[in-house]
C-alpha cells in the first residue's frame, strides 16, 4: 500500500473580510457559499483528501464552487486562512508545507509541481521563446548546461508533439492548443512529482481538446506523475481520472471512485449534474 | 603607436566654472542683492524652498542668484545645503486651522463660514505685459483697502477658521482620519525609502516633486489617465506657527513661522463594508479625499500634489498614474535631471565592453536570425 | 564643528576611528581587532568599549535593548543619555547589548529581517571576559567559514556557554534571515560572526 | 545667517546622523554579501548619477590620516574624478594620491584599478543601476521579491534567450554576477574584465547607489561568481594582438582611440597610473 | 474448500434526491459465501437487483448496509465496503476483474493500448506487456489488422473479447460478470463462453449475471435466484439502474 504524495487536511480560504463566524467556525450552510452575517466568500472549507503516486484525481465542479481555489492554493497563489498539506516529497510529509518561508515556496513550484492553467498568460512569458519558457524551469531548478537544457526541453517538446521548427517561436504567435504543449512540456520538464491542471483544455475547439487529453492520458502513463485535474466537464474527468471529488459551494459534496460516482451518485447535487451531463 | 587621448580634466573643469562666473559678470552691472531676489521673486524662492526642500527664504534667495535664475539648479543647491544641516529634533505636527490666512477659496460652495478671501493671486488678472515696470520707480507701498462699501462682512483673518472638510465630516460626508499617535512620523530624508510606501511619505515625496513634473502627471489624471477629477474643498494660503516641544521644560515653543499652500480637493466616493467581530455588517459610502501642502504660495502644485495623494491612495492599480512607482520615482527633479545630464559624462569603458560584444555577434550570425527575424517582419 | 575637548568622545573624528576598526571586525569575521584606545570622561569607565562601540553605531534613528547582569543597569542610562538611542523591547531593538550574560531561548524574539528586507534586523553585541585565537584553557572551540575568511577562523571562548552558541547557530539557519553577532572584550579586543558565517563547535 | 559668510562644512560634508546611518547600513551590507541595502540617500552638491553613492560612502568611511584615490574609468585625471576629489578636499583637507598600493580608500567610477589591492584597502564603486533584475524585470516591488526567495530563474533564461537567439551571451558591461551563492548583484558597471577580480578579493567591495538609495557589498574572500551557462562559460573582452600605445602592455583593459594613422585607431591603457608606472618599468628594464 | 468472498446481510437502498427523496430498495439482507475456484450464477427478472448486487460487490456502486469481505490465500480478509477508494482501486487493478455487457471504449486509443494498459499500470515495459498481449490476441482469434485499430470500429464480439481479454491479461484471482455475452450473436457468445469455461479450468473464482438460463447452469457451481417481496412500487416511476426486489433464494444445482 502506497503512501499518499500529497495529504490535505481542512484547508479553508475565506474572500474577503471574515468575521467570527466564517473565519473560525467551521461553515455548515449548504446552499450557498456567502458568510451569512458578513457577506464573505467562502472560496474553501472542510476540504480533505489524498493524492497518490501516479493516479489522476480528478475535481469536478460548476464555476465558483471553489475547484480552482483549492488548486492554487497547492501552488501557492492563494494563501489559504488555515489548515496542513503534507507533500511526501518534503520532509517525509511530516511538515505542514502551507508554513513554508516564501524562498522554499518558490522551490516547492519550481522542483516539485508543475502546473497548467486554463489561461496560458498565466503559465507562459509571451515574450520569450517556447524553448527559453521551458529552460525556464530547469534553470530554476538550478540546472546550468545550456546543451543539456536544451536537449531536455526538446525531449518534453518531442513528447507534447510540438513541431520542431516552431521551439524558437515565441507562445504569442502560437494556436491555443500549441500554447497548452507548450505549458504541459514546461510543467513537466523539470521532473515533478505532482502536476496540477486547471481546466487545461477549457477555451480549446473539441477536436484540439480532445488531442490534449489524449496527451494528458499518455503523459500520466508514461511518466507516471501523479496529476490532479480540475474541470467542470464531467466527460474530461471520466475519460482521465479513476477517482474524483465533486465540489460545490467551497465545499467537497461527493468523493469516491469515478464510475462510482456517475453510476450511483448519492448526493442530490451530485445526482443532478450526473444527469445533466449524461443527457 | 599612433594617436593618443588628450587629458587634462583639472584644467578644463576650472577654466569652465571661470567661464560660468565671466558670463554672470560680464556685462559690468550692480549684483542683484538677495534682499531683493527675496522680496521681488517671491514666487521664485518659494519654487525653490518648496523643491529644495528647505524653509529659508535667504538661502532660497542666494541659491536663485547663484544659479542665475535656473530654480532647478537653485533648488538642488539648497538640498545639497540642507544635507549638510545636523538634525536636532522633530516639529509638533503643525495645525492648518491654526493657520493666519492670507488666501482661501473653495470651490465647493458658493459661500464658506468666514468668507472666501482672495487674497493675492493673479488667478483673475489680465495677461497682458506690463510695459510699466521697465522704468519702475522706487517703491513702498500699503496694504490695499476694501473700497466697495457695500460689503459689510469683512472676515475676520485674525480668527482661526474652521476648515471646509470639517464641516463635510460633521456633515458625515468624510471620514474623520484615523491617527496613529504613537506612531513616530516618517522622514523619508532619514528613513529607508521601500515601495510600496506609506501615505505619510508618499505626500512628503510628493510635496518635494518637481512643480513641472506634478502638473504633468496631475494633468494627466484629470484627463482620464487614472481620472481624479475633484472638486477643491479649500485652497488656503497663509502663515503658520511651527512648534516645538521644549527639550527640559516639556511645554509647546514657537519657534517661528513658514507661508505655505494648502490644498483639500473633494473626489469622488468609496463604498466601504465594515464588519465587527460579531459579524455585524455596516456599509459606508464617503467621499474621498486629496490633500495638497507645500511651502511658499503655489495653488497650481498644492492642487497637483492633491490629485495625485488621490491616485496614488487608489486600490487598483489601472494607470500609470496610480503606480506609486511610476509617479514617485519620476517627479523629483534633482533626481531626474541628474540621472539625465549623467549622459554627458564620459562611458569610454562600458561602451568599449559593448562594441566588442557587437564585433563577436557580427562574426558570427546565426542562420536562424534570418529566418527568425523575416518571419516576424511580416 | 566644534573644537573638540580632549576628555570628551569626539563624535566626528573618534566615531570615525572605531568605526573603521568595527568594519574591519565585520569584513574579517573572526579576525580578533582593538578598539582605538580614547582618553575621554566615561563615566562608565568600567566597561569603556562597549560604550565607546554604542557612541559610535547608536543615535536617536536607532533603539536597543540591554540585557544586564546588574539590576541598575549603568549601561542602559549611559546609551540613553550619550547617544539619545530609543530604549526599547527586546523584540524591537535595532542593537542587543548582551553584558555579562546570556540570551539563551529569547533570542527567538529578536528581530531576524524579512526575507524582502533582511536587514531590518537585530546587531547582537557581546561583552565577554575575553576573546582569544589561541586555545588556551577552552573546553571548546569555534569553527567560522564564510564570506571574509579566508579558509576556516578559529575562535576560543574563555568561560562562555556553548549552548549560546547553539541558539547563534539556529537563529541564522535560514539565510538571508538572522542576526549579526559582535564579541567586545573587557581588554578592548572585538570580533564579528555575521549571519553569513557558518559556525561549528569543535569540543 | 546671510550675514555668516565663514559658514563652516562638518569634517567630511556630511552631518554626522547621516554618517551613522550610512555606517550601520554598510555593516549590514558586509553581514549579507550582495543584498542591497535600502538608506536615505541624501543631496550632494554633485549631481544625482554623478557618483552620489560612492560619495556618500567615501564620507562616511574616511578620517583625517585616510588616503584617498578616485578614478573615473579608470584614469585619477577624468573631469568627474577630479570634481569629486575636489569636494572631498575641501571638506575634510584629508590626503589624495594616484598610486593605487598607497590609497586607503579607492572610489572608482567604472573600473578596478590593474594593480592587486590589500586586505588592508577598502574599494568603493559608484553604482548608477544597482539593480541588476531590472533588466527582465521593470517593477521594484517584483525585483525584491524575487531578491527575496531568491526566485533567478528569469535572469537565467535571459542568458538562454540570447545564446539561443544569438549564440552567445550579449552582456556586456555591468555583467550580474552571483555573491556567496546567494544574491545576484550588478557589478557597478565594470568591464567584464573586472568581474573576476571581485571573486576572493583579499579587499573589501563597497557599493553605493545614491539616486537609487541602495548600498551592497562584497566582502573580502566571498564567492563572485558571474552568471553564466557551464557550455557557454563567462568571457572577459578580447584584446588580443593589441597593446597599449604608451606603455606597451598587453595584459590590462584597453581604451580604443579612433585615429587617422594606419588602423585607423590605437589603444591606450584604461588605468592611467597603471600605464605610468609600467611605463617607467619598461623604461628601466631596456 | 477455501472461502474466497463472504456477503454478508447486504442491502441497498437507492435515494432519489430528484424525485423529491424517493427511496428504492434494490435488494436487502442478502448473505452468501464464495469459495475459491467456484462459480456462483445469479438470477432473476429483469430489474429485481441482480445488477446491483454485483455493482455493489465491485463498488460501481456503494451498498448501504452489510458487509462484502475478500480473503486471500492464507485466510485473512478484507471488507470491500469499508476500505478506501484508493485501496479498492488496488483491489481492482490486481485481484478482481470485472466485466460488462459493454467494452467501455476510450477514444482513440488502439486495442492494443486497452490491453495492455493495466500492466503498464503496473510498472510492466511495454514490449513485455505487448508480448503476452499478443499471445492473447491470437489465442481470442482477434484478427491482426485490428491489433493497432480503435475498437470503436470493431463488431459487437471483437469489441466483448477485447473487454474480457482486458480483464484476464494480468491474471485476476475472481472475476466478476455483468452480462457478458447479452449482446451477442450466437456464434460469439460460444467463443466468450469458451474462454469463460477456460478460465474455470485455471481455477478463476467467478460471480456472475448470464441472460441465458442455459449459458449459466453450464458454467455454475450455484446459481441464487433474486426474488420479489411484496410491497413492490410501481414500476413505472423507478429509473432502470433502481429497479430491485429485496429477497434471495439460493438453490443448489
Amino acid at each position: 500500500m502506497s503512501q499518499p504524495i500529497l495529504n490535505v487536511k481542512n484547508l479553508k480560504k475565506v474572500f474577503g473580510t471574515g468575521c467570527g463566524i466564517c473565519l473560525k467556525n467551521d461553515y455548515f450552510e449548504t446552499n450557498d457559499n456567502i458568510c451569512s452575517s458578513c457577506g464573505s466568500i467562502i472560496g474553501c472549507t472542510g476540504i480533505n483528501f489524498e493524492v497518490y503516486p501516479g493516479e489522476i484525481l480528478g475535481i469536478v465542479g460548476e464555476s465558483g464552487s471553489g475547484k480552482s481555489t483549492v488548486l492554487n492554493i497547492i501552488n501557492y497563489n492563494i494563501e489559504a486562512d488555515s489548515g496542513e498539506i503534507n507533500f511526501s516529497g518534503y520532509k517525509n510529509g511530516l511538515f505542514n508545507i502551507l508554513n513554508l518561508s516564501s524562498q522554499e515556496k518558490r522551490k516547492m513550484q519550481n522542483v516539485h509541481y508543475g502546473i497548467v492553467y486554463q489561461n496560458p498568460h498565466l503559465g507562459l512569458n509571451f515574450n520569450i521563446s517556447s524553448e527559453g519558457n521551458a529552460a525556464e524551469r530547469l534553470l530554476m531548478a538550478g540546472s546550468r548546461n545550456f546543451s543539456s537544457i536544451q536537449d531536455k526541453v526538446h525531449d518534453y517538446f518531442g513528447k507534447v508533439e510540438l513541431p520542431v521548427n516552431r521551439y524558437k517561436d515565441f507562445p504569442k504567435f502560437f494556436s491555443g492548443g500549441m500554447q497548452q504543449r507548450v505549458q504541459i512540456a514546461k510543467a513537466l520538464v523539470s521532473g515533478p512529482s505532482l502536476l496540477l491542471l486547471d481546466e487545461p483544455t477549457g477555451g480549446l475547439d473539441v477536436s484540439v481538446q480532445a488531442k490534449i487529453l489524449d496527451l494528458i492520458r499518455s503523459i500520466s502513463r508514461e511518466l507516471k506523475v501523479a496529476m490532479i485535474l480540475v474541470s467542470h466537464d464531467m466527460q474530461v474527468i471520466r475519460l482521465l481520472c479513476k477517482r474524483i471529488i465533486v465540489m460545490k459551494h467551497g465545499r467537497i459534496i461527493e468523493a469516491g471512485l469515478t464510475d462510482r460516482v456517475i453510476d450511483d451518485p448519492l448526493e442530490s447535487y451530485t445526482q443532478t449534474l450526473v444527469h445533466s451531463a449524461l443527457q | 603607436m599612433g594617436y593618443i587621448g588628450v587629458k587634462g580634466g583639472k584644467d578644463a573643469i576650472t577654466n569652465s566654472e571661470k567661464t560660468v562666473d565671466y558670463y554672470r559678470k560680464k556685462n559690468k552691472d550692480k549684483p542683484v542683492e538677495l534682499e531683493q531676489i527675496k522680496n521681488q521673486m517671491r514666487l521664485a524662492v518659494d519654487k525653490v524652498m518648496s523643491e529644495g526642500s528647505l524653509y529659508c527664504p535667504e538661502i532660497a534667495a542666494l541659491a536663485v542668484k547663484q544659479a542665475e535664475g535656473d530654480l532647478l539648479e537653485a533648488s538642488y543647491l539648497v538640498r545639497a545645503f540642507r544635507s549638510t544641516l545636523p538634525r536636532v529634533g522633530y516639529s509638533i505636527g503643525v495645525k492648518s486651522d491654526e493657520m493666519f490666512i492670507i488666501r482661501r477659496i473653495s470651490s465647493s460652495f458658493q459661500d464658506i463660514p468666514g468668507g472666501q478671501i482672495l487674497g493675492p493671486s493673479r488667478d483673475y488678472s489680465l495677461r497682458l505685459l506690463d510695459f510699466k515696470l521697465i522704468n519702475e520707480e522706487k517703491f513702498n507701498a500699503d496694504p490695499p483697502r476694501i473700497e466697495n462699501e457695500n460689503i459689510s462682512n469683512e472676515p475676520d483673518i485674525f480668527k482661526p477658521m474652521e476648515k471646509v472638510i470639517d464641516y463635510l465630516r460633521k456633515e458625515s460626508l468624510l471620514e474623520y482620519p484615523v491617527r496613529n499617535n504613537n506612531k513616530k512620523p516618517y522622514d523619508i530624508t532619514r528613513d529607508q525609502v521601500n515601495m510600496p510606501l506609506e501615505r505619510s511619505a508618499r505626500l512628503q515625496r510628493l510635496t518635494r516633486g518637481e512643480e513641472g513634473a506634478i502638473l504633468a502627471f496631475g494633468y494627466a489624471s484629470m484627463r482620464g489617465w487614472g481620472s481624479v477629477h475633484p472638486t477643491l474643498a479649500e485652497v488656503r494660503v497663509g502663515y503658520m506657527p511651527v512648534k516645538i516641544r521644549h527639550p527640559h521644560w516639556n511645554f509647546e515653543v514657537t519657534i517661528g513661522r513658514i507661508t505655505a499652500t494648502e490644498v483639500d480637493s473633494i473626489c469622488s466616493f468609496k463604498k466601504d463594508t465594515v464588519v465587527s467581530e460579531s459579524g455585524e455588517k455596516e456599509i459606508k459610502y464617503n467621499f474621498t479625499l486629496g490633500y495638497g501642502f507645500v511651502f511658499g504660495h503655489n495653488d497650481k502644485k498644492a492642487i497637483a500634489m492633491s490629485i495625485l495623494d488621490r491616485t496614488l491612495s487608489e486600490k487598483e492599480n489601472n494607470s500609470p498614474v496610480k503606480d506609486q512607482e511610476f509617479v514617485l520615482y519620476h517627479i523629483d527633479g534633482i533626481e531626474s535631471q541628474g540621472f539625465i545630464s549623467h549622459l554627458k559624462l564620459p562611458h569610454y569603458v562600458t561602451f568599449q565592453s559593448a562594441m566588442d560584444r557587437l564585433r563577436s555577434m557580427k562574426k558570427n550570425v546565426f542562420h536562424e536570425d534570418k529566418e527568425l527575424i523575416a518571419s516576424y517582419d511580416e | 564643528m566644534n573644537k573638540t575637548d580632549d576628555k570628551i568622545f569626539d563624535i566626528v573624528h573618534d566615531s570615525q576611528k572605531v568605526f573603521s576598526i568595527i568594519l574591519k571586525a565585520f569584513s574579517f569575521p573572526g579576525r580578533i581587532f582593538k578598539i582605538p584606545e580614547i582618553d575621554f570622561l566615561c563615566d562608565y569607565e568600567l566597561q569603556k568599549y562597549i560604550a565607546v562601540f554604542g557612541l559610535t553605531l547608536l543615535d536617536f534613528e536607532t533603539t536597543f535593548h540591554v540585557i544586564d547582569d546588574s539590576t541598575d543597569s549603568l549601561f542602559k542610562k549611559y546609551i540613553i543619555k550619550n547617544s539619545q538611542a530609543e530604549y526599547s523591547g527586546l523584540s524591537d531593538a535595532d542593537f542587543i547589548f548582551v553584558i555579562n550574560t546570556y540570551l539563551s531561548d529569547s533570542i527567538n524574539n529578536i528581530k531576524k529581517g524579512s526575507l524582502i528586507d533582511p536587514s531590518k534586523s537585530a546587531v547582537l553585541v557581546y561583552l565577554l571576559e575575553n576573546i582569544a585565537d589561541t586555545s588556551k584553557g577552552s573546553e571548546y572551540t569555534v569553527k567560522l567559514s564564510g564570506p571574509g575568511i579566508k579558509e576556516k577562523k578559529y575562535l576560543h571562548l574563555n568561560n562562555f556557554k556553548e549552548c549560546e552558541i547553539k541558539k547563534w547557530i539556529s537563529v541564522n539557519k535560514e539565510f538571508p534571515l538572522g542576526v549579526d553577532i559582535v564579541l567586545i572584550s573587557k581588554n578592548g579586543e572585538i570580533a564579528a560572526i555575521p549571519r553569513s558565517i557558518k559556525i561549528e563547535i569543535n569540543t | 545667517m546671510m550675514n555668516k559668510t565663514d559658514y563652516q562644512y562638518n569634517f567630511a560634508f556630511l552631518d554626522e546622523n547621516t554618517k551613522r546611518e550610512i555606517r550601520r547600513c554598510i555593516i549590514k551590507a558586509v553581514c549579507i554579501p550582495g543584498f542591497q541595502v535600502p538608506f536615505a540617500s541624501r543631496e550632494l552638491p554633485i549631481f544625482f548619477g554623478w557618483g552620489t553613492g560612492g560619495l556618500q560612502i567615501t564620507l562616511s568611511v574616511i578620517g583625517k590620516e585616510t588616503v584617498l584615490k578616485v578614478i573615473d574609468q579608470g584614469d585619477d585625471d577624468s573631469v568627474n574624478a577630479v570634481n569629486l576629489k575636489r569636494l572631498i578636499i575641501s571638506t575634510t583637507n584629508i590626503k589624495t594620491t594616484e598610486d593605487t598600493k598607497e590609497a586607503d580608500i579607492i572610489q572608482s567610477r567604472h573600473r578596478i584599478t590593474e594593480d592587486s589591492l590589500t586586505e588592508e584597502q577598502i574599494y568603493i564603486f559608484q553604482v548608477p543601476l544597482p539593480e541588476p533584475l531590472r533588466k527582465v524585470e521593470p517593477k521594484e516591488i517584483e525585483t525584491r521579491r524575487m531578491h527575496g526567495e531568491k526566485d533567478y530563474g528569469k535572469m537565467y533564461v535571459k542568458l538562454y534567450e540570447d545564446i539561443l537567439h544569438h549564440g552567445e551571451i550579449t552582456i556586456g558591461a555591468d555583467y550580474p554576477a552571483l555573491v556567496n551563492e546567494r544574491y545576484i548583484i550588478a557589478t557597478s558597471p565594470i568591464p567584464r574584465w573586472d568581474v573576476p577580480r571581485l571573486n576572493l578579493s583579499e579587499n573589501l567591495f563597497l557599493f553605493g547607489a545614491g539616486r537609487e538609495r541602495k548600498i551592497y557589498a562584497v566582502p573580502p574572500y566571498t564567492k563572485v561568481e558571474p552568471l553564466s551557462l557551464e557550455d557557454y562559460p563567462f568571457r572577459k573582452e578580447d584584446f588580443s594582438g593589441k597593446e597599449c600605445g604608451i606603455c606597451g602592455s598587453r595584459d590590462s583593459y584597453l581604451n580604443e582611440l579612433p585615429s587617422e594613422d594606419d588602423n585607423g585607431k590605437s589603444y591606450v591603457c584604461s588605468d592611467s597610473f597603471y600605464c605610468r608606472t609600467n611605463k617607467l618599468k619598461s623604461k628601466d628594464g631596456t | 474448500m477455501k472461502l474466497h468472498l463472504e456477503v454478508k446481510n447486504l442491502t441497498k437502498i437507492f435515494k432519489m434526491h430528484i424525485l423529491n427523496g424517493k427511496e428504492i430498495t434494490a435488494f436487502k439482507n442478502i448473505s452468501f459465501d464464495l469459495n475459491r475456484g467456484k462459480f456462483i450464477g445469479i438470477s432473476g427478472k429483469s430489474g429485481y437487483g441482480k445488477s446491483s448486487l454485483i455493482k455493489c460487490i465491485y463498488r460501481n456502486y456503494k451498498p448501504t448496509s452489510g458487509t462484502v469481505n475478500l480473503y486471500d490465500e492464507n485466510g485473512i480478509k478484507i471488507d470491500l465496503t469499508s476500505i478506501s477508494d484508493y485501496e479498492m482501486l488496488g483491489i481492482r487493478n490486481n485481484r478482481i476483474g470485472y466485466v460488462s455487457q459493454f467494452l467501455q471504449i476510450l477514444p482513440r486509443v488502439t486495442a492494443m493500448n486497452i490491453i495492455t494498459e493495466p500492466l503498464i499500470d503496473k510498472g510492466w515495459k511495454y514490449d513485455t506487456a505487448a508480448d503476452r498481449a499478443v499471445k492473447l490476441l491470437k489465442l481470442f482469434d482477434i484478427p491482426k489488422n485490428l491489433w493497432d485499430a480503435f475498437p470503436s470500429t470493431f463488431s459487437g464480439g471483437e469489441k466483448q473479447r477485447i473487454n474480457l481479454l482486458r480483464t484476464i491479461i494480468d491474471c485476476p484471482e475472481m472475476v466478476i460478470f455483468d452480462e457478458p455475452t447479452a449482446s451477442l450473436d450466437g456464434k460469439n457468445r460460444k467463443i466468450i463462453m469458451e474462454i469463460i469455461k477456460e478460465m474455470k479450468k485455471q481455477g478463476i473464482t467467478m460471480i456472475g449475471i448470464f441472460h441465458d438460463r442455459k449459458e449459466l447452469e453450464e458454467l455454475s457451481d450455484e446459481i441464487f435466484q433474486l426474488v420479489r417481496s411484496d410491497g413492490f412500487s410501481d414500476e413505472a416511476d423507478v429509473p432502470e439502474f433502481a429497479r430491485s426486489s429485496e429477497e434471495m433464494i439460493n438453490f443448489k444445482l
